[in-house]
């Protein structure tokens, strides 16, 4: 008898498992169910991890990014959620936590999580962005990535609570104006949220992207404000107390304000501004030949829908819309996509993205006429990727 | 909408006393207690100097002393003594965070002396002050009234150009 | 000097980490950044995985559930996406893969992964439902829990290319009606896919829910056809081969189609009807006393999107119209929510998705009726679930 | 629409034969070679009886023989014999996928062979039967036209009753 077919054509070409040959992947059984249980990502993508930054002298107050330049659409699984923390990720037992809402209510509460869990629930895709993502890049392109530059940001389908479902059992006084939330781990993390954020759109969520809350998301429980700066959003929640006052905790006094050059300091800007920025091309990709590219990137805004993205080759002289995948949610990540044919030679490729109050994003120069150079946080300028005639990416300003 | 849903308990007294550790500019919440510069200055060699450096300058981590002066310059120092608007964070985020290692391990009388010590590396208080639930809220700090509220922005009125437009800055 | 608040209130409370004690996890640092680089779900929930199906004589060709019973909101997170293969999960080098396009086109394509990123690209929230889901269920109520009984089914952002624009890019010929997609794995996976569907919202997917697709998913390529039975949605894909007539292969003949009473058989049943499921309470959860409950579900429909979901809580006697949580998309699961007050006593809980068709989610004797009770694939019935008057959930007939 | 993105590039007809296995109720693609009921007896005793049994019905695997005028009964038996449309189903799935541990090792010659023993055991071919791809299409499996298309479904009409409804079925 002759040669079966796939063993003749691997014996007449070397190329392995390409065409006409048939895979070796192909002619045995592969790895059983539940290889394992929980899944994870293939080994050909073990590059794709969040990476630390190298600004903090602790590992456990610090920060981590997530892998943008090697995703696509709007959702980040859980694994790859960026971190900050300032006293590492606590290992909590969900039956040995606590939500207290006390202070300027009528009556106050402990709940467990079981509890939480009974209350009427909502599930929200939101973005969560640090104020301090985009930090190093003020004075000089430093990240070589978009991870470096713009990774401390994420997009989940949040699962909970209305915060305003819990104050409306509590009971909230009328002179109640601030709300403090603290968390259980070691840094005891306690930011002041207004309390008409707090009626608005703010959650206490327990799940993430449909699975429970990841420890270093704030397992069991975390606040999620819409919008606003990631270090508000208070994880590991345990206790919320309600004031007439703000508290003037260390995240918004010492950190977390924006230093103007007069010497004063903004204080309570909590809302992420409207930005946006091309993940592909962008640094450190490499295109391969002159051709078709799609320019592909994510645009969010911290006062509600994106409306518009605009994308620029020529760094910023002339721009073209991009199409917004939808459906397009508020203050969640929205992708945009524009055809481009790359002829070659330089380009400077941009994005500028444009929210529904009218909020048009700023090139860096006119964040800095206002704010200076040492503001250090909610730097959501226009950001500029290279292309070089090698078909090199890389991040300049310009 | 307001409907009794009967979920939680009454938070007792005691429960809430043993978590509601902040301490707001009123001061509510201090606890009993003091403690002196001298006191804080032994507190702080034993167990903050090792990160903060012995004249709160030079440790490996945040730098809490010095940089009055600065934050209009090119190079701010922000700092307890420099930047920091109320006496009474200093005592709240110490008692809940630091020692770094052991948060929440100082008792009222240390924290109320290592505060004292800080502020007076700092020029703030002299070396005879003593701090408690009273005098701790009273002091005022240099850049008290350094912050700007509420936030003004959008501070930037960009406009969408599409065409020939002034590139870059 | 006096004890420290914390030690003084260990001191005089059992109870460890319940207030007033300050828990153990926030007197020291937890765990710093990265740990691990590629996060995990809390040990807590370790309980939360895939389930094997003890129904197969191997588990290369098996399937695992998806755990509906502990998840919220509408978003599967890759880890859990449910598994159904017919040669293991192939470990493919994505260098060494290709999809090939052939047949009845004006000229057959080979592509690399490479530059299949380079399309244009989609995104979409669909859900995935293999159409053995709840097969055990047509004679008597088999499955615990609802991880047993609906979780073949999952939902994830998909991100791709439409098949469209790869098949226009080869020329489709005119006579050209069907389409053979293949898979790399042992199984050579193939199925017959209708030109309407592939030019209408057939996708050729490389990630999911942002990151690439999952190994057990198809990585790194695989067909989502919205809407259509799981099986159709060939994993590993690796060739397309355009023809006048469908192939007739055993996954399209001795295997889902759906034998009727007469003897006749139903082939090619690609879409999958309207279904919903209460996932709290449900089989196996314990209600810990009378009172207050959010009735808990998914909906969704191979036809487009759900316009409605009814609940009800007598068995199916009164229905009570549930509030569905925005933005509903086509194809998609929906999450539907309903308040309810337990009372104690026995309560049989039902419900009932209506999508924009108009087709409303049957009984299962109105199904038996029509398909008898060997046609398998397909059961769409509405599920019961019985509250005891104990608390306990179970899966009942009525 | 209809741009030239001009990316992939013309499979040759070698890679395209390499991959093309597939066999369709025309024949298509059917390599040459032949095998007879007695050759396939050998190769299934060799590389499929372990798993489907000596006589194709009492392994622990898929069985691939008998049922037939089961399939409107109560216990409906699908195999090979009693529900398959098409002999080319067989062909390409057993070189597609059997056996189980080393998919497409058969040749063409050991695939016709197995593929008309099968046949034989369910009594659509007889001993002295030797299939090719001339003959393996015009084969008429007893289950030709037992399949219903196109897919009648919705086939029940329901109403969303909402009050005091026939409960359950
Ligand atoms: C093992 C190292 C370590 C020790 C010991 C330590 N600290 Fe710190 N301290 C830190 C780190 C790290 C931070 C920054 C934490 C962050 O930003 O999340 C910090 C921050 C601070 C800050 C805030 C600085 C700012 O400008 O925001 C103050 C105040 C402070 N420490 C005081 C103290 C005092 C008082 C002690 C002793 C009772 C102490 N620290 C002991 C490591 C330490
Ligand atoms: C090691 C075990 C094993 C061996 C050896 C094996 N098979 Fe199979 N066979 C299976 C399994 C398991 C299935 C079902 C696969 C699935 O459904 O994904 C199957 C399915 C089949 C089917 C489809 C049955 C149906 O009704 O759909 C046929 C036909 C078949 N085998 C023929 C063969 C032939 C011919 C050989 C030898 C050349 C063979 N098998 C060798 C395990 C085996
Ligand atoms: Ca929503
Ligand atoms: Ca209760
Ligand atoms: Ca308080
Ligand atoms: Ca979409
Ligand atoms: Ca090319
Ligand atoms: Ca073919
Ligand atoms: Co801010
Ligand atoms: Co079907």
């Amino acid at each position: 008898l002759p040669l079966p077919i796939s063993q003749a054509l691997a014996a007449s070409n070397g190329s392995g498992n390409l065409a006409p040959n048939v895979p070796k992947w192909t002619l045995t059984q592969g790895e059983p169910i539940l290889s394992p249980p929980y899944g994870h990502p293939s080994r050909f993508e073990d590059g794709v991890v969040r990476t630390p930054t190298d600004l903090t002298p602790t590992k456990t107050s610090s920060w981590s990014f997530t892998p943008l330049q090697d995703m696509n659409g709007t959702i980040t699984p859980n694994g790859l959620v960026f971190e900050r923390h300032h006293g590492g990720v606590p290992d909590i037992d969900p039956d040995q936590h606590q939500l207290m809402l006390h202070g300027m209510v009528e009556k106050p509460i402990i709940f467990d999580m079981a509890e939480i869990k009974r209350f009427p629930q909502v599930s929200m895709k939101r973005f969560l962005e640090c104020s301090g993502n985009t930090l190093t890049e003020w004075k000089q392109p430093t990240g070589k990535t978009v991870q470096d530059t713009h990774g401390l940001l994420s997009c989940c389908e949040w699962t909970g609570v209305r915060l305003s479902t819990l104050l409306r059992a509590a009971g909230v006084r009328d002179k109640a104006k601030w709300i403090l939330a603290e968390g259980a781990d070691a840094a005891a993390m306690t930011r002041s949220i207004p309390m008409e954020k707090a009626l608005d759109d703010a959650l206490v969520v327990y799940a993430q992207n449909g699975e429970a809350l990841r420890p270093e998301q704030g397992y069991p429980l975390r606040l999620i404000l819409p919008g606003f700066e990631g270090n508000t959003q208070i994880k590991w929640l345990r206790r919320l107390e309600v004031s007439d006052a703000p508290y003037m905790t260390r995240e918004e006094t010492s950190k977390y304000t924006d230093l103007m050059p007069d010497g004063s300091a903004r204080q309570f800007t909590y809302v992420m501004e409207a930005k946006s920025v091309i993940t592909f091309p962008s640094g450190g990709h490499t295109l391969p030949e002159k051709g078709f590219y799609e320019i592909r990137g994510l645009a969010w805004s911290g006062r509600g829908k994106v409306t518009r993205v605009d994308v620029s080759v020529d760094g910023g002289r002339n721009w073209t819309q991009a199409k917004l995948e939808g459906p397009v949610e508020p203050k969640a990540l929205t992708a945009f996509r524009l055809p481009w044919r790359w002829k070659g030679g330089s380009a400077l490729l941009q994005s500028r993205a444009i929210d529904e109050t009218g909020y048009v994003q700023p090139t860096l120069q006119a964040l800095i006429d206002v704010r200076g150079l040492n503001s250090v946080y909610h730097l959501n300028a226009i950001q500029t990727w290279e292309v070089s005639s090698d078909g090199g990416v890389s991040n300049v300003h310009v | 909408q307001d409907e009794d849903y009967g979920l939680g308990r009454e938070a007792t007294d005691k429960e809430i006393a043993g978590w509601n550790i902040d301490v707001p500019p009123s001061g509510e919440g201090l606890p009993d207690g003091s403690g002196s510069v001298p006191e804080g200055k032994e507190v702080y060699q034993a167990q903050c100097q090792s990160c903060h450096g012995a004249d709160g300058k030079s440790g490996q981590m945040d730098r809490l002393v010095g940089g009055k002066g600065t934050l209009a310059s090119d190079s701010p120092v922000k700092t307890v003594g420099s930047y920091w608007p109320y006496a009474t964070t200093l005592y709240d985020y110490v008692h809940r965070a630091m020692p770094f290692h052991s948060p929440q391990s100082l008792s009222p009388d240390q924290t109320y002396a290592v505060t004292a010590y800080v502020l007076h590396l700092n020029g703030i208080v002299d070396e005879g002050t003593t701090l408690d639930a009273n005098s701790l809220p009273k002091i005022k700090m240099p850049n008290r009234d350094g912050f700007v509220r509420p936030d003004p922005r959008p501070d930037v009125d960009a406009e969408a150009c599409m065409s020939d437009c002034k590139s870059g800055k």
